[in-house]
């Protein structure tokens, strides 16, 4: 059973337990779920600690405990060698629907583990921060594990279609959050707006990945390859050349996944649903959503859209395209989040912008740019978790989030405004938080092949996203406190301090050493990505 | 002749009789038992058909032995009995939801049962047809049972009003039948299925065979609700009494699609070709027309009335791959094989809907009976949560890996020509619209109604579901969600169903 | 000093001050002394640190041993990225090690009394520590990333001691004013790093120097942009010509902030920044930047003549000052900035706290007009100010007379209208520092608090004398030879220009000091804007940039903001996403419409229906 | 005069269909679209008898059988169901029945 399983098993069995519970024992069903969040985070930290020296292939708990102790990557062998080429570890795969060709098949490299530990962690922070929700936590408590379950199996699976899957679980769990618990008076309509914009998104991932089987399944039409394993997909991409990519439907392949994973992701004109959704969504959900949930389109585009790159597209227009929509939700929401009233609504612009950054390192399309990308979607979940979960905690004290009603917080709940202050610094990209280091990475990514993109991504970058933090810093945390307001409860006890400090001291720890993660990104092998390849494919401009 | 072969319908007529003729003695009282009776036997038959299937083709009276699985027009294979299992599924669902149901029905509840069990041997006979005439019996057997079914609730103005629509629009679809029947006759000479594929004579009489294909895929077109005959759906599902329009929902519709199916494969290449653009314009126009008419929709059973045109353009989709390739081939198997599987799926969702409709009091079902449900009754709830999620085709639950089927099924075929690129999008479209009438559904249940999630669901009285009908509802929010994640045993066992096609 | 030693000591200067400000934020309720002692013992620190390394390293350097902080792509291939985290050690970083850590250790002891009353002082001592440890950051980068790194978390710590008082708006305002322009020149800085980077692949100050000396044309024609870039991280940090307005405002801090923010070390990092990368910049990209220095050297002047906020005249001369260390760099001779740097750093270190006393003693009064006749009742202050005065206006033994001078004798040498301009700024300097001590200390009393005015106690008069020393002594370093490091191509003026410039120099230090006397002496009120009408007033509204500035940016970058949010909400959000629903929705209850109930219709469709199927199918 | 063929009786036929059709679309009284739906029917079987006589087997009579019985089961069900209607809503006019709609 390798620890993969555990991480996402664990938040859905106990979900099913929480069924069992009668809703009155609030207290025991929020203990639980803490403990079913605990319990993944720290099984995911041991995975990311032990990549390095864990042996590629099957991998279980009792290996990677050994693997820890002795630093030297042993060999193992009963690894399959598509998995040993690639470099996954801790994989399990077992029988699921052979007469579809769909197996469960999990695996885990530096991308997804470092993905991995932030959902956890994440996950975990939330199940904190679901204090705050007093009426029916028995239900929030569930979707939350459903939730949590869903996008962790989601990070880990190798098979296409269990990815999805998992992915979908969290869909009507955001809709009754949002429409129950939720914030503000519009909450229908955003609840609607959410689910519907996911949906469409959702459903444009499934006909490219469906396109895409065919095609596995029409080059090679003896075996029994399904077309939905990641690894087959690999080796089918390397050994074919792609070369049927282009008749028949096949040419919208690639745009569908594209924009499938764009929507997910709030890529520009598909991003109203994102602001709205965050601000009217309870603290838990808004965390899990902005932070982790948001993160698995971009997992699909890098894991499954970017192998494509030089076969499906040999003129990168998409990617041209996805660069313009990439600067375009970066400059956009920048300048729109200057404009916010609300300080949801500002943090949920600036995340859309933060995933503008994202875009443009995979759009850079060199191993630079990705690490960048990498780093910033890390950074970014963490980052949004903590403020969404600052925000929640400020919405509890002061019922309103309105800028213009909110003044001197810093004096008046001393912790939870520092931590405030430090997110929103993080946020515009101050060195010692992660943020920054991922930035710069896509930035330095990015000039190589579009120095005139980079420009306009740097004063995004430096200008833009100061100018709205610090407008919300002065406005919330500076200047005088309102004349009329009761006293505001500072977080005090220790386990609603806990949240805030894991996600800042992450922050800060890979802000200090982002290598923790670049240095796994490297070893995980882009199988059209070396840098040779791409150059070679993608000359610099000088 | 091997009198065996047809031992399931006549088992279901002789219990329909039987409980016509206990009828006599039961007392006012025990009306309900007799439809616990007939329950009863049905799932007997089930067990047999199931666990011992040389039953009906083992010892045949007269042949050497080997099993005779062919008659005049019926055929016994994987394919009817798959179909035959469904529909004995869904009768016994029906009983039972019935008898929960009597209390409305009020008088002739044996009537109720024995129609039932005549409609389902109509469906379990159409299943196994192969030839017009029995296509055309077993087609009118169920419509007119249907007719009085719809018409039950005397004393209400509404389930007459359905009845009498029902009627005089089936009627009508059922005439058109015939004639397109009797054209095929001509120009084929002979009523098979098989002479279908054979090449015709002349020119005109190739023209005949068209316009009669035509007309009785027009009259089975009115059976599943297709778009152009998909206009008494609306107001049949909202009169007629909530387990007959299930019964019409599930039962009805699954009939017109296997006889479809068995009429499909036996095409001629060019009539495939022809087939195959009508199926194809027929499903996009239906998948449009059920989504889009549910959005507006708050009576509960037009809006699954609506779904369920939606759906049967779903299934039209799974039909296109039958006709894209000549003869058996693969993808046509598939295609059959994606729609058996969302038809099982399909069923256990909608009878599992309308078992909840039917204990929620409140005389018209408008989506305002489902406020609070969450607080009222759990179990009604979460039923009704996972039926409606199923029905959208959301993981991990079986709808979704029904849709999932059709559509993989559906580009297989499109995939060559992109000129149908219009149909994909329609049908992809489709789903994402189809979310938000479910959704409203969920929105009613769980916070609709401006019943904040504050107050206490104390004033409206919580609903108490009787025992059965609590393991009913049980078992199929289970068989959705374990055979979504667990589908091998039931992808297997349709494997060799759809051998026919293959 | 044994080799382990040379290795971990560096590390030590760096982080005690980060130890100290970690240590106070995590403690949370500190007591206020616990704080300052931690924040003191830290600089303190640091400052014995940097005079071990200035005596065992001067001449030699401290060998570099890179630690990686980030490695994207792989290794070996040409695009990859590796950025590491190493310190770079000469002559130039130790001398500006000991400068800063010198200046901050006073400046820290001189605060703790200065802040005494203050309710938040743990909050400012973790500020002041944290400045500190990006202060030595950038000194000792070995990298041009890890400089820009240091070099924003600088503008941060500005921000945080800025706001220190964050319930006053003005405050609050100046602190975010200060970091956004700031951001402003560190965007061009990011961009020529960024350009360097893609040319030379390397960004390591080290291996760049090597890279231009053995091929100088390696940057072909983007040289003087990469330059004039990087140039714009100065113009940023060290308040120059287009982006000056903030340091004025940024006098909101509390004054010891001031002092050491704003005239020691964080506006003099841009010039050390301009000493480091020296190499990088083309003839035609130093013509540029001498010219932005001199220009802001005498804008500068001209305002602070006319500033009735006696922070605010310091600031702007702090602003002309800066102006003549960039115009010496720009003339090819980075010595002489170091030089005017450091003896800058003292005498200014030195007015700014006698100011502070000053404040502190007239219970936070800041405008020089409600001063007066402070000479007697401030004695130690009044010297104190007195020296720094002559320092900055270069009487021939302090330290300024010296730095001032060399910078003179090359702009002689080189480039005679920046001479002019030099001498034409010297002579500003002396009227408006003479103007201030006329003002604030000779005369009778103008106001009642004035008139109570008591001496400030030994913590804060003390650091004060030994600022005093120290701006009379510094210009003994004009014996020493190459104090600074050796830069290529930097040849000394001769000395028939130096004897001149120094002749020019005295003379307008007397003119200047006899024409305040003239104005000043027994002024009830400033008399200037009587005689110069219009010019005065313009500078007294500080030429009116803010005024432009505000403008600009308005037409700029708030109308991009209402035009993206007005099309966010009508275009994207409003017809884009409610019009497809609406269509939807629209066309749903349309078709509805269809099911008209009444039987003949349900009829006459389903004939329709089949027609239409044989009309296009048959 | 030219004998009766298979065309001949296909145009009847079809003229039969058609005037049912036309019936059950123009006339408002339930019992007269009726008449119009078992017009249409006999119409079917006029043309399925027909085909029988022209291929000369009898598969198409064993139809009209079937027909014959469908339809007289569908008139007894249609006419009680018109019968209740007409008891409760003391009229057979489709236009009145309109309650179920949109």
């Amino acid at each position: 059973m390798s620890p993969l399983t555990l991480i996402w098993l664990v938040p859905l069995l106990m979900a099913l337990v929480l069924l069992a519970l009668p809703a009155r024992h609030t207290g025991l069903i929020r203990r639980l779920t803490l403990v079913a969040t605990l319990l993944p985070l720290l099984a995911s930290v041991l995975v990311f600690a032990t990549l390095e020296s864990a042996p590629a292939g099957r991998g279980t708990l009792a290996t990677a405990w050994a693997a820890a102790r002795s630093q030297s990557p042993q060999f193992n062998e009963a690894a399959a060698p598509l998995e040993v080429q690639y470099q996954f570890k801790y994989t399990e795969r077992t029988q699921w629907m052979p007469s579809l060709g769909i197996g469960y098949h999990v695996g885990v490299d530096g991308l997804s583990a470092a993905l991995l530990l932030m959902a956890t962690l994440v996950a975990f922070a939330a199940a904190c921060c679901a204090r705050d929700v007093t009426a029916r936590q028995k239900e929030f408590h569930v979707l939350l594990l459903l939730m949590a379950g869903g996008i962790s199996g989601a990070f880990v699976s190798l098979d296409l279609f269990g990815m999805y899957l998992f992915h979908e679980l969290a869909l009507v769990p955001t809709f009754i959050m949002i429409g129950v618990w939720g914030r503000g008076e519009n909450r229908n309509y955003a609840a609607y707006k959410v689910t519907l914009y996911l949906s469409a998104g959702a459903i444009l991932v499934l006909a490219g990945l469906i396109g895409l089987a065919q095609f596995c399944r029409a080059t090679y039409p003896s075996s029994e390859l399904s077309g939905y394993n990641l690894l087959e997909l690999y080796r089918m991409l390397s050994e074919t050349h792609g070369t049927g990519l282009g008749e028949g439907l096949r040419p919208l392949i690639l745009p569908a996944l594209l924009l499938g994973f764009g929507i997910l992701v709030s890529l520009w004109p598909f991003h109203t649903w994102a602001p709205l959704a965050y601000a009217s969504a309870p603290t838990a959900t808004a965390m899990m959503h902005a932070g982790v949930i948001k993160k698995f389109g971009l997992y699909g585009m890098i894991r499954v859209v970017l192998p494509l790159q030089p076969f499906a597209d040999a003129t990168y227009f998409w990617w041209h395209l996805l660069l313009a929509l990439g600067l375009a939700s970066l400059l956009w929401s920048g300048l729109v989040a200057m404009r916010q009233k609300d300080l949801t609504g500002m943090l949920g612009y600036s995340s859309v912008a933060h995933m503008g950054f994202v875009f443009l390192g995979i759009a850079s399309l060199n191993l630079v740019g990705l690490a960048g990308a990498v780093l910033v979607m890390v950074a970014h979940g963490l980052l949004a978790a903590l403020s969404f979960g600052l925000a929640g905690h400020l919405h509890a004290q002061c019922r309103t989030l309105e800028m213009a009603r909110l003044g001197g917080l810093l004096r008046e709940m001393p912790f939870v405004g520092t931590a405030l202050l430090m997110a929103l610094l993080a946020g515009c990209g101050v060195p010692g938080f992660a943020n920054f280091a991922g930035e710069i990475t896509v930035l330095f990514g990015l000039w190589k092949s579009q120095p005139a993109a980079t420009v306009l991504a740097c004063w995004a970058a430096l200008i833009i996203s100061a100018v709205y933090m610090l407008r919300a810093v002065r406005q919330v945390l500076h200047g005088p406190t309102p004349a009329v307001h009761q006293a505001y409860v500072d977080a005090t006890t220790w386990n609603e301090r806990l949240p805030y400090v894991l996600l800042l001291g992450a922050l800060l720890l890979l802000g200090v050493f982002p290598r923790l993660i670049t240095q796994k990104m490297n070893r995980c092998y882009q199988p059209t990505m070396t840098d040779k390849g791409l150059h070679a494919a993608h000359p610099a401009p000088r | 002749m091997n009198v065996m072969l047809y031992s399931m319908e006549i088992a279901m007529v002789l219990s329909g009789l039987g409980i016509l003729m206990l009828d006599l003695g039961t007392p006012a009282r025990g009306k309900r038992d007799l439809g616990y009776l007939a329950a009863f036997l049905m799932s007997l038959l089930l067990l047999q058909s199931v666990f011992m299937p040389e039953v009906q083709d083992g010892f045949s009276l007269l042949s050497s032995g080997h099993s005779i699985t062919e008659g005049p027009g019926y055929k016994l294979d994987a394919f009817a009995r798959y179909f035959k299992h469904l529909f004995l599924l869904a009768a016994i669902l029906v009983l039972l939801m019935a008898v929960d149901f009597a209390g409305t029905l009020r008088a002739r509840l044996a009537e109720f049962f024995a129609l039932v069990l005549f409609a389902l041997t109509g469906m379990s006979a159409a299943a196994s047809a192969t030839n017009f005439i029995t296509l055309f019996v077993s087609i009118e057997l169920i419509t007119v049972s249907f007719y009085v079914l719809t018409s039950f609730q005397r004393g209400q103005m509404r389930s007459l009003e359905a009845g009498v629509k029902y009627l005089i629009l089936g009627a009508a679809a059922s005439a058109v039948l015939v004639y397109g029947i009797a054209l095929v006759y001509g120009a084929t000479g002979s009523m098979e299925f098989a002479a279908l594929g054979k090449a015709c004579p002349s020119a005109e009489h190739d023209h005949l065979l068209r316009l009669g294909l035509l007309l009785v895929i027009a009259g089975l077109g009115f059976k599943i609700a297709a778009f152009p005959f998909q206009i008494w759906v609306p107001d049949v599902y909202q009169g007629a009494p909530a387990p007959v329009t299930a019964f019409l929902a599930v039962g009805s519709k699954a009939a017109g699609f296997a006889l479809l199916m068995r009429l499909c494969h036996h095409l001629r290449p060019d009539l495939r070709e022809l087939t195959l653009t009508v199926l194809a314009a027929l499903a996009g126009a239906t998948i449009l027309y059920g989504s889009l008419c549910a959005l507006r929709q708050r009576n509960l059973k037009r809006l699954f009335g609506y779904a369920g045109i939606a759906s049967a353009g779903y299934l039209l989709l799974g039909l296109l791959a039958l006709n894209a390739q000549p003869g058996a081939s693969p993808s046509g198997a598939q295609g059959c094989h994606a729609m058996m599987f969302y038809l099982a799926g399909y069923l256990i969702a909608v009878m599992a809907a309308f078992t909840v409709l039917c204990h929620l009091d409140g005389e018209d079902e408008d989506l305002s009976v489902l406020a609070g449900l969450h607080a009222r009754s759990p179990l009604l709830a979460t039923v009704l949560t996972l039926s409606v999620v199923s029905m959208a085709g959301l993981p991990p639950l079986m709808g979704f890996l029904g849709k999932f089927l059709l559509l993989q099924s559906a580009f297989e075929v499109l995939s060559p020509h992109p000129a149908q690129l219009w149909l994909m999008v329609v049908a992809l479209g489709g789903v994402v619209i189809s979310l938000y009438y479910y959704f409203g559904i969920l929105r009613a249940i769980y916070w609709g109604g401006g019943i904040s999630p504050g107050r206490p669901a104390g004033e409206s009285e919580a609903i108490t579901v009787p025992p059965l009908a609590r393991l009913l509802l049980i078992a199929c929010g289970l068989i959705l969600l374990w055979v979504g994640i667990f589908p091998q045993a039931l992808l297997e066992w349709l494997g060799d169903a759809v051998a026919l096609f293959r | 000093m044994p080799e382990s030693l040379l290795i971990t000591l560096p590390w030590l200067v760096l982080l005690a001050p980060l130890a100290a400000a970690v240590a106070i934020l995590l403690r949370g309720r500190m007591s206020s002394a616990s704080s300052a002692a931690l924040s003191i013992g830290g600089v303190l620190l640091s400052f014995i640190g940097s005079v071990g390394l200035w005596v065992a390293c001067r001449g030699k350097g401290v060998p570099e041993h890179p630690l990686i902080w980030l490695q994207a792509g792989d290794a070996l291939a040409a695009g990859s990225l590796t950025l590491s985290f190493g310190f770079k050690l000469d002559d130039l970083s130790l001398w500006m090690l000991l400068v800063v850590t010198g200046v901050a250790s006073l400046i820290h002891i001189y605060s703790w009394g200065y802040m005494r009353e203050d309710r938040a002082i743990p909050r400012y001592f973790a500020g002041l520590s944290l400045f500190t440890f990006s202060m030595l950051g950038i000194v000792m980068a070995g990298n041009l990333v890890q400089l820009f790194i240091f070099w924003e978390l600088v503008g941060v710590s500005s921000y945080l001691l800025i706001g220190h008082w964050f319930e006053r708006p003005r405050a609050a305002d100046a602190a975010k004013k200060a970091l956004i322009i700031n951001r402003v020149g560190d965007l061009g800085f990011l961009i020529g790093i960024l350009m360097v980077w893609s040319i030379t692949g390397t960004v390591g100050l080290g291996a760049l120097a090597e890279k231009l000396a053995v091929n100088p044309e390696l940057l072909g024609t983007s040289a003087t942009l990469a330059g004039l870039l990087i140039f714009c991280g100065c113009v940023g940090k060290s308040a120059q010509f287009p982006l000056h307005v903030w340091l004025p405002d940024a006098m909101e801090g509390p004054t010891p902030v001031s002092a050491l923010i704003h005239a020691a070390t964080m506006v003099a990092a841009g010039v050390y920044l301009l000493c480091r990368v020296f190499f990088l910049f083309t003839p035609d990209a130093l013509h540029v930047i001498s010219w932005v220095g001199g220009g802001t050297a005498l804008l500068a002047a001209l305002i602070a003549l006319q500033q009735d906020d006696l922070k605010r005249v310091l600031a702007y001369s702090t602003l002309s000052q800066l102006g003549f260390m960039v115009m010496a760099v720009g003339l090819g001779a980075p010595s002489a900035a170091m030089f005017h740097l450091s003896t800058h750093a003292f005498f200014k270190a030195l007015l700014f706290l006698a100011a502070g006393s000053v404040i502190r003693a007239l219970h936070h009064q800041q405008d020089i007009w409600k001063m007066g006749g402070l000479r007697s009742r401030m004695p130690v202050t009044f010297w104190c100010f007195l020296i720094g005065t002559l320092a900055l206006g270069g009487l021939p033994p302090l330290g300024g007379f010296f730095s001032k001078d060399e910078i003179l004798a090359h702009a002689l040498t080189h480039n005679r209208p920046l001479f002019a301009v030099g001498v034409c700024v010297a002579l500003l300097s002396a009227l408006y520092m003479f103007r201030v001590v006329l003002v604030v200390f000779g005369g009778a009393s103008r106001d009642v608090a004035a008139g109570r005015a008591k001496e400030s106690p030994a913590i804060m008069w003390v650091p004060m004398l030994i600022l005093a020393a120290l701006s009379a002594g510094s210009g003994a370093l004009v014996a020493v030879d190459h104090p600074f490091g050796v830069f290529p191509s930097e040849i000394h003026p001769p000395r028939l220009a130096s004897l001149w410039a120094m002749l020019c120099g005295t003379l307008a230090l007397l003119l200047g000091a006899a024409l305040a006397w003239r104005f000043y002496r027994g002024a009830a009120v400033d008399p200037l804007p009587l005689q110069w009408g219009v010019l005065a007033r313009t500078m007294r509204q500080r030429f009116y940039f803010d005024e432009l500035y505000l403008w600009l940016n308005r037409w700029s970058h708030e109308l991009l903001s209402h035009m993206s949010d007005f099309a966010e909400r009508w275009l994207i959000a409003g017809a884009g996403v409610r019009g497809a629903s609406g269509l939807a929705l629209f066309a749903g209850s349309a078709l509805r419409l269809l099911q008209s109930g009444n039987l003949q219709t349900y009829a006459l469709w389903m004939a329709a229906g089949l027609l239409l199927l044989l009309y296009l199918f048959l | 005069m030219t004998d009766i063929g298979l065309p001949h009786y296909l145009v009847v036929s079809a003229g039969l269909f058609c005037t049912g059709l036309l019936a059950v679309l123009l006339h408002r009284g339930l019992i007269e679209m009726y008449m119009g739906l078992e017009l249409m029917l006999n119409g079917a079987n006029l043309a399925l008898v027909a085909f029988s006589r022209f291929h000369g087997n009898l598969d198409g009579q064993l139809m009209v059988f079937f027909t014959i019985t469908v339809a007289a089961a569908e008139v007894a069900v249609g006419l009680a169901l018109i019968v209740a209607l007409y008891r409760q809503r003391q009229s057979t006019d489709a236009t009145d029945i309109t309650s179920l709609k949109l």
